[in-house]
């Protein structure tokens, strides 16, 4: 009984496409129940899906991430060892703040000098000494730094942290300084990822809603969002530019703005014919209609992939390209 | 005896000796003040109430109001097959594109050409995306209808719904709002005709979940819920009194029935994902009950539940004056009818109370469902409690987490169906409650 | 002494010796380390009105209680000797406490009506041993039992009213109504009269005389005339011990215990 | 015949038991000499449980007994080496084989007869496909037999088990209605049936435990080999890494100390200012407030109880943080001449004052309803003394209900520590380490929640680190339950 | 009645009108619907010993426990009239319950002593009032109070026993201790010596006849033995109403009333 329905557990970030596409889904093929999407991270969901092969377990894990090798492993061991993986689209992280304020425009660079914990001056490594936006830059403006950014049990901090903070900390040569004044890679690294915690900088370890109300509550703030939850609150958030490139669906999907991250689901193959309208669901999400242009995904806010690389993704669903079977 | 009396009063009063000190007036300083501080936790406590009420009304209301507008609907023979070839297959009927239906009908009452993409566009976006339902259903009903045209309500977009309740802020630049100068346009327009009209929502409390929000609702999450609340009562609160008059009447003092009592009074103290994690290894790995089914969530709530009903029925058995056992069992009373008969009934406000918290923690709790599956889109009623389904504060919880403006409401709004439940709960327990109470 | 000696005579007269129902054998009570009685052997024929007399605290309650295990109930007190009802040990781990209680009825020095209406104060006893198989028979024997008492004529037009609103003598009365309603073999009534008035008084003094044709009775006083008036058989605590024990009628005109005749006659009552 | 009609016939078996079992007792107190143990209705349900529970009992182990039997027997018959082929896993194969057999039973009499062992795969599925009901694709033609051996092994399990669990039911109430005699002592069995259930009851709650601290165990285990208890419970710094396949591998500092005392710090907060308010709001109450003002506010301080613990978090963040945020800038401004705030938006405070709105029932509503049974007698002797209502009640009431309001304290501090929403959305996730009121802190409760939804990676320290922190809260919350026990021990003994 | 008119002649002699300390006029209580006193008109004369005597439920102890406004504790009971304490309206708004209640002490019908213990009971009065500035004068009042009460010798090795755990006698004289504790200027005792053995019984009315030097005494009793004793006015109250009432030596002897005549001589005490 319970394997005649698809479920489908894992990251909070790729719920709402994924419920979407499961609404969709019940709606255009009336012989399928819709799918059950469980929230509750990655990491719940992928390990649920590694729990093992059967009717008690689930179909589909969504990922913010993509798998690693330990979890690759781990599900090997619990018997799981075809697992197809299926990217869909990307999220875009952007920077925003309140509507009524001023309007930024960034770099890595700034971002580094502003959220570090440490940084380089006159030579030196020093706490971060900047109180202020106009003190990191002239250009902008003089209100206080106080940044959200995601907690680090979040997918998004690894982007934020790897595509804003590492680079910012080697365009701005806080890298070289760091390694200059004595600390081997591995700690210089670690420094250029470290975020101050004098209380300018707060940790978000819930979801964009929590940050938009912080951000409400304290109009000097800037916010770490996705695009999508973004776009829908236009009217309340002011996006920052990063390196002059405004964010947007495109401008993401050509690769002209740097922050954003992939997005995935992993189908368990061996579910495949044997749970109603499984592989019918995996190909209904790639479809066209669900995630290519024009699409209800893409309208909430998905970066949909490019035409030939969904292809490719459906191909590879197709042909059974698994990644347990090769380690 | 009159004049006795005036006469004595008269001695009394010129014998009057002074009035020892008993420092009056400071204690009934002390006795205002310890009165005042009653009032103002009171009222401190009622004040927050208040707020909070007055936060989420102020904030719901409007969820269950929800825009509709009134398209006059061509079943074209053409997009959806005729009457004979849908007694043959149902396939075509199914799948036919019912969102064209509702597009053409629209344009033709806006009357914009079809041909004119932007215009139609926007006014594609005044509907509901999930008309193709409603549509389907009116089809499959009746298949007459095919080939005619009627006149349908049918739900407004979201978007549309919240820009007329003044939830988006209309004056900010055209690109920065959701619905458009053009949009605008057409509502007025639509409004003019009167096709536009906000109707009661009624499928706030009958739709499953749904990505839209003008067609989510909270219909599985309150099924979900009663599945559970009844599970929890049925369970927690018999295991919940009977554990207690065990421990509190039978049980003889000893290491084992401290290893019991200290075992309940932590468990009170486990953090509730942390039952979750519980049901997961027990119920969900260990016993193969399905994720995400009301069942689960009813026992891990059980478990969760328990503490808090044991020590407040413990509490109010431990009121119960000894003398009222002793006449009892004076009397050739065996000890189980002592308790069942004079010892419960007495403790019963008290049990009363333990359950209704109990049951409002439960009722409200998330945390625990995250790990067995329950926080969850789930579209389909479920029909028995193995089925899946979610429950009101998980839907509340997901619907906060929406971006969406709309889900703003809608949230407040499942937390006003939440309290009502809660409501209900409240005054059948204060009503059985009245009946026992009594001092002695 | 001349009192007492008139009471004596108007009372009824000392029957022969009975048949023993219940005896007890060195019994020795404990509350926590303090000890109440200091081994209390005692015999109470059937069918006759002991009285248990002495001063406040000697432990006359203790040992009343000791007879039904109603001291079981309270965690301190550890009881520790024999006593046989109807030549069976009370105290056998066998013995059924609850039928003990049922045969060896009491009532308590405080009165404790339930928290319930007079009728259902009554009628419980009856109810969970199933004395009464209709309504009738049991509107009969809350009826009888509350007339007996003597309060009847006060209540008869409130039987649906709280016991626990009565008065403080109506409640004592209600508590002797409850304990007869069960018809038990032994009635053990502590002070049943110490909130009476000599009306309500006389009226419970009947009652046992009553009972007597039938039940045993063991009853605990500080009225000397009382324990005159209705009892045959009288001990005499002191101090956690017995001090004396005798027919009555000897007791109160010839004790043999220096510390009984000090105390009758040092009455007041 | 199903569980559920098997049930209902076992209960009528039962019950007609009991009736016969009155019967026959109620005409034995008839005889004249005899005097009953027990009263009829006691004979009836000492009947009544003979016939019922051993019946049930047996329905039960039947019903998880004979799965597992039928299933071995089932998958033993799978084809050698298909299993390997069609790279199904035995427990997907069992569900096929199942779900078909459960088709199967579905079809009406005349299809079904069609059906044979030999029958291809294929055309069953097209029977069922016409009765709407969908069969994996990955079915394979011998599934066919085994389906129908299965449905023929469950249909005689059916039976047998019928058939045995009637046995038992009238077998155990005609030996128990044999019993009846004056002397069978019903109540005394009746009762010790109904202590067992009580004693079952309270052993849930151990169970439970035991249950908790297996499903945590192994992780736990886990977790302490790859990182140092000694670095965990005396680290001061809370700081795990995303994931730790950075360069440097580091999974980051995993210091249980600054969780620990959040944890205390907020709870402590929260009932500093729950405990004054609610107990403050029972005496009121219970002792000074007419009956209709009682039965009014008492059910509307227990709506603060039932509110989703969102929602007062979301009033945090919105309303209370800034509040007491702006509140403080102009309180300084007012002192200092310079308008900077001392709280945080997010702070110890914050935290403390909204959790406190939510425990304030806990403690108001229990101590309520003890305060309300101590006896009028004790108010009557002390207010005869000519004390006011205040000294009653803080001398001789709160003294006489201390046990209780006791365990009501202990409620609400437990609830305050389990708490996660509003800790997140009031005081934030940072794991700071100070003594100011007015910063934010974070609690143990919230990194669980944190660390076991997040998108880290699931068998590495970062994930594993909840588990250890669920287990060592468990241990702490543990000790100082003991303790608290030992207190309220040697308190009690003084008055009783 | 050679009885009663013997213990006349025992007791003290009834003295010379005295001035009036408390009156009551008209006083009326209901509970609910049913009316307890109808009308009571009474003068309680200062430094003297009134006893109410009266059948059970009667509404003796309703009436005593208007003379504190203690019946104001009972949210049924309704009471009408004017009650007097040295020409105060003790119903008056105005007046202060506690104070009220502090000149007014009550000692109740059943033993209620506070769960604390034996110390802490005797001194609860006066610490709340601040009779005492030093642990030695809280010591002293304790020890005078409970030797006055006749308890001294029984507990005075364990005070910090809880005075649940005394007998019922004892539980009576604790609670009598208290009362006298707080020295108040007028003092109610609703059958004071009920659960008392006559040793007992006979400390307390010394005591009774001491405190009169100083205090004005109202007791309720059904000994008239007792009210024979120990007062100098007896009120008989009969079915809430107040039947006679006079000197005691006169009520005894030479009752007005033919109900009183019946109650006395139908006695048994
Ligand atoms: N709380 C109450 N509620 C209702 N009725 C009451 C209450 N207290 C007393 N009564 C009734 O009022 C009447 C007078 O009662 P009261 O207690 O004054 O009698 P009493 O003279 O003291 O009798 P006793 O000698 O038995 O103590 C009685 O009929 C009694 O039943
Ligand atoms: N529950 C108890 N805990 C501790 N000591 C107790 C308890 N009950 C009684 N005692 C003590 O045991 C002794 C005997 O008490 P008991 O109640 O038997 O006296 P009694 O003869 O009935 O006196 P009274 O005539 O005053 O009722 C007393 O000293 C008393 O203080
Ligand atoms: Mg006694
Ligand atoms: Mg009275």
């Amino acid at each position: 009984q319970s394997n005649q329905q698809i479920h489908v557990a894992g990251s909070s970030t790729v719920l709402p496409y994924a419920q979407i596409v499961a609404e969709n889904f019940g709606e255009t093929f009336p012989d399928y129940q819709t799918p059950v999407v469980e929230s509750g991270g990655s990491s719940a969901g992928l390990k649920q899906f590694c729990a093992g092969v059967g009717p008690d377990t689930i179909d589909i894990a969504n990922a913010s991430r993509s798998i690693r090798e330990s979890e690759i492993k781990a599900c090997a061991d619990a018997g799981v060892t075809e697992i197809s993986e299926v990217k869909f689209g990307y999220d875009g992280i952007v920077f925003a703040s309140s509507a009524s304020g001023p309007d930024f425009k960034l770099t890595p660079a700034l971002v580094f000098q502003a959220m570090a914990a440490k940084v380089p001056q006159d030579g030196k490594v020093v706490e971060n000494p900047n109180k202020s936006w106009n003190q990191v830059d002239a250009s902008l403006p003089d209100q206080q730094i106080t940044a959200f950014i995601p907690a680090s049990n979040h997918g998004t901090r690894e982007v934020f942290e790897e595509k804003v903070l590492m680079q910012g900390c080697k365009d701005s040569g806080a890298m070289e300084a760091f390694t200059k004044s004595g600390m081997d890679e591995d700690a210089a690294e670690e420094a250029c990822m470290s975020v101050r915690n004098d209380g300018s900088v707060s940790e978000i370890s819930g979801d964009y809603t929590e940050t938009l109300a912080r951000i409400e509550a304290n109009k000097q703030a800037i916010g770490v969002f996705g695009l999508a939850f973004y776009e829908q609150n236009q009217d309340k958030l002011k996006v920052a530019t990063i390196n002059d490139i405004v964010p947007s669906a495109e401008t993401i999907a050509s690769g002209e703005y740097p922050v954003s991250r992939p997005l995935f689901f992993y189908v368990k193959r061996a579910h495949l014919g044997v749970v109603p309208g499984l592989s019918e669901y995996v190909q209904f999400f790639l479809s066209e209609q669900m995630t290519g242009e024009g699409s209800p995904t893409v309208d909430y806010g998905l970066v949909a992939l490019p035409a030939n690389e969904r292809e490719e993704q459906i191909s590879n669903f197709e042909n059974g390209t698994a990644l347990g079977s090769k380690s | 005896m009159s004049d006795a009396t005036a006469n004595g009063i008269a001695d009394t009063a010129a014998g009057r000796k002074p009035r020892r000190d008993i420092g009056i007036k400071k204690r009934y300083a002390a006795e205002r003040r310890f009165k005042a501080y009653g009032i103002i936790a009171i009222a401190i406590g009622l004040g927050f109430l208040v707020m909070l009420m007055w936060s989420i009304f102020s904030k719901g209301y409007t969820a269950f109001w929800q825009t509709e507008i009134q398209v006059p609907i061509t079943f074209s023979e053409q997009v959806i097959g005729t009457a004979e070839q849908a007694n043959d297959s149902q396939t075509k009927l199914l799948m036919a594109n019912y969102p064209q239906l509702a597009r053409d009908g629209l344009i033709q009452l806006l009357g914009i050409s079809a041909d004119d993409k932007k215009a139609v566009s926007a006014a594609n976006g005044l509907i509901s995306s999930g008309t193709r339902v409603t549509l389907r259903d009116i089809v499959m009903n009746d298949l007459s209808v095919i080939g005619t045209t009627e006149n349908v309500w049918l739900y407004a977009s979201s978007e549309l719904d919240s820009a007329l309740k003044g939830q988006y802020d209309l004056n900010v630049p055209e690109n920065r709002r959701p619905i458009s100068d053009l949009q605008l346009e057409y509502i007025d327009k639509l409004e003019q005709q009167g096709a536009i009209e906000q109707r009661f929502n009624w499928g706030l409390f009958t739709s499953g979940a749904s990505s839209r929000a003008e067609t989510a609702g909270v219909g599985v999450a309150i099924i979900g819920s009663l599945y559970m609340m009844l599970i929890v009562l049925v369970l927690a609160l018999p295991i919940g009194v009977a554990a207690s008059i065990y421990l509190e009447e039978f049980a003889p003092k000893n290491k084992f029935t401290d290893l019991i009592e200290v075992n309940i009074n932590n468990l009170a103290a486990v953090p509730s994902i942390v039952f979750g994690l519980l049901g997961l290894a027990v119920f969900i790995n260990w016993f193969g009950l399905p994720r995400s089914a009301a069942l689960v969530g009813g026992l891990v709530l059980t478990l969760m539940t328990l503490p808090t009903i044991i020590i407040a029925t413990r509490a109010a058995l431990r009121a119960v004056p000894p003398s009222i056992r002793a006449a009892a069992l004076g009397l050739g009373a065996s000890k189980n009818q002592t308790v069942f008969h004079h010892v419960l009934p007495l403790a019963m406000p008290g049990i009363l109370t333990g359950t209704i918290i109990g049951l409002a923690q439960a009722l409200g709790e998330t945390a625990p469902l995250l790990l067995i599956g329950m926080v969850a889109f789930v579209a389909d009623y479920p029909s028995t409690p193995l089925d899946p389904s979610t429950a009101l504060p998980v839907q509340i919880y997901m619907w906060a987490n929406e971006a969406e403006r709309a889900f703003v409401e809608r949230t407040s709004g499942a937390i006003i169906i939440l309290l009502g439940f809660l409501a209900i709960m409240n005054v059948s327990a204060i009503l059985l409650r009245r009946r026992f109470e009594r001092r002695w | 002494m001349e009192n007492i000696q008139a009471t004596l005579h108007k009372g009824p007269a000392v029957e022969a010796s009975r048949p023993i129902k219940m005896t007890s054998k060195d019994v020795i009570v404990h509350y926590g380390a303090k000890q109440a009685l200091n081994g209390i052997t005692l015999d109470i024929p059937e069918r006759q009105v002991t009285a248990l007399i002495g001063p406040s605290g000697c432990g006359k309650s203790t040992y009343l209680r000791c007879l039904n295990r109603m001291n079981d109930t309270i965690d301190s007190a550890k009881v520790a000797g024999k006593i046989l009802l109807d030549g069976e040990d009370v105290y056998d781990p066998d013995i059924d406490v609850v039928e003990l209680r049922a045969r060896v009825g009491m009532v308590f020095q405080k009165p404790n009506p339930f928290p319930k209406s007079i009728y259902e104060n009554v009628s419980y006893g009856p109810k969970i041993h199933g004395l009464a198989h209709s309504k009738q028979e049991m509107d009969e024997i809350v009826h009888t039992s509350l007339r007996k008492a003597g309060l009847w004529r006060e209540v008869h037009d409130r039987l649906d009213e709280p016991g626990t609103g009565l008065s403080g003598g109506q409640q004592q009365r209600l508590c002797i109504a409850r304990a007869i309603a069960v018809s038990p073999e032994v009635i053990l009534m502590d002070e049943p009269c110490s909130a009476l008035d000599p009306i309500a008084t006389a009226t419970v003094e009947e009652l046992i005389d009553e009972l007597r044709e039938n039940y045993t009775i063991v009853i605990v006083t500080h009225s000397m005339q009382q324990a005159a008036r209705v009892s045959q058989l009288t001990a005499m605590f002191h101090l956690g011990d017995l001090a004396e024990v005798g027919p009555t009628e000897k007791m109160f005109s010839n004790p043999d215990d220096k510390r009984t005749q000090d105390y009758i006659t040092g009455r007041f009552g | 015949m199903s569980t559920f009609t098997i049930i209902p016939i076992v209960f009528v078996i039962g019950l007609v038991g009991a009736v016969m079992a009155y019967r026959r007792s109620r005409a034995l107190v008839g005889k004249d000499g005899v005097k009953m143990h027990s009263r009829p209705t006691y004979h009836a349900s000492f009947v009544a449980c003979w016939g019922i529970i051993p019946a049930l009992l047996t329905l039960a182990v039947w019903l998880i007994v004979s799965p597992i039997v039928i299933s071995t027997n089932v998958s033993g018959n799978f084809p050698e080496g298909v299993l390997a082929q069609s790279q199904l896993t035995e427990g997907l194969a069992y569900g096929i084989v199942e779900s078909i057999g459960t088709g199967l039973r579905v079809l009406p009499d005349d299809e079904r007869a069609t059906i044979t062992d030999t029958t291809p795969v294929a055309d069953v599925t097209a029977l069922l496909r016409n009765r709407g009901i969908p069969t994996a694709s990955a079915a394979t033609d011998w599934m066919v037999p085994l389906a129908l051996q299965l449905n023929s092994l469950q249909f005689w399990s059916r039976w047998a088990m019928t058939l045995v669990v009637f046995v038992v039911a009238v077998a155990g109430t005609f030996w128990s209605y044999r019993q009846i005699a004056p002397r069978l002592r019903a109540r005394n069995n009746v009762e010790r049936i109904v202590n067992g259930a009580l004693i079952a009851a309270s052993s849930i709650a151990i169970m439970t435990t035991v249950g908790i601290v297996f499903s945590m165990l192994f992780e736990t285990i886990d977790f302490f080999s790859r990182i140092s208890p000694a670095e965990f419970f005396f680290g001061t710094v809370w700081e795990p890494r995303f994931s730790n396949v950075g360069s440097s591998g580091n999974a980051g500092s995993f210091g249980f100390i600054p969780l620990l005392a959040g944890t205390l710090y907020i709870g402590a907060v929260a009932m500093l200012i729950a405990v004054p308010i609610g107990l403050f709001a029972a005496i009121y109450m219970a002792e000074y407030a007419d009956n209709r003002t009682r039965s009014i506010v008492k059910p509307l301080l227990e709506v603060l109880a039932g509110i989703p613990t969102i929602v007062y978090g979301f009033f945090a963040l919105i309303t209370v943080g800034p509040f007491l945020r702006d509140l403080s800038a102009q309180i300084s401004g007012l002192v200092s001449g310079n308008y900077v705030s001392f709280i945080e938006a997010q702070s110890v405070l914050t935290a403390g004052l909204v959790m406190a709105i939510m425990l304030i029932p806990f403690v108001s509503s229990l101590s309520d309803d003890i305060i309300t049974s101590v006896p009028t007698s004790l108010r009557d002797g002390s207010l005869g003394l000519g004390a006011t209502r205040s000294e009653t009640i803080k001398r001789v009431i709160l003294p006489a209900a201390l046990p209780g309001i006791v365990s009501a304290v202990l409620l609400t501090a437990s609830r305050a520590i389990g708490e996660t929403m509003i800790v997140v959305l009031a005081a934030g996730v940072a794991a700071n380490l100070t003594l100011n009121p007015f910063e934010p802190m974070t609690t143990i409760t919230v990194k669980i929640v944190a660390q076991l939804t997040g998108d880290l990676e699931f068998n590495t320290p970062q994930t594993l680190v909840a588990f250890a922190l669920g287990m060592t809260l468990f241990v702490i919350t543990l000790c100082l339950n003991v303790y608290a026990l030992y207190i309220v021990r040697k308190y009690k003994e003084q008055y009783e």
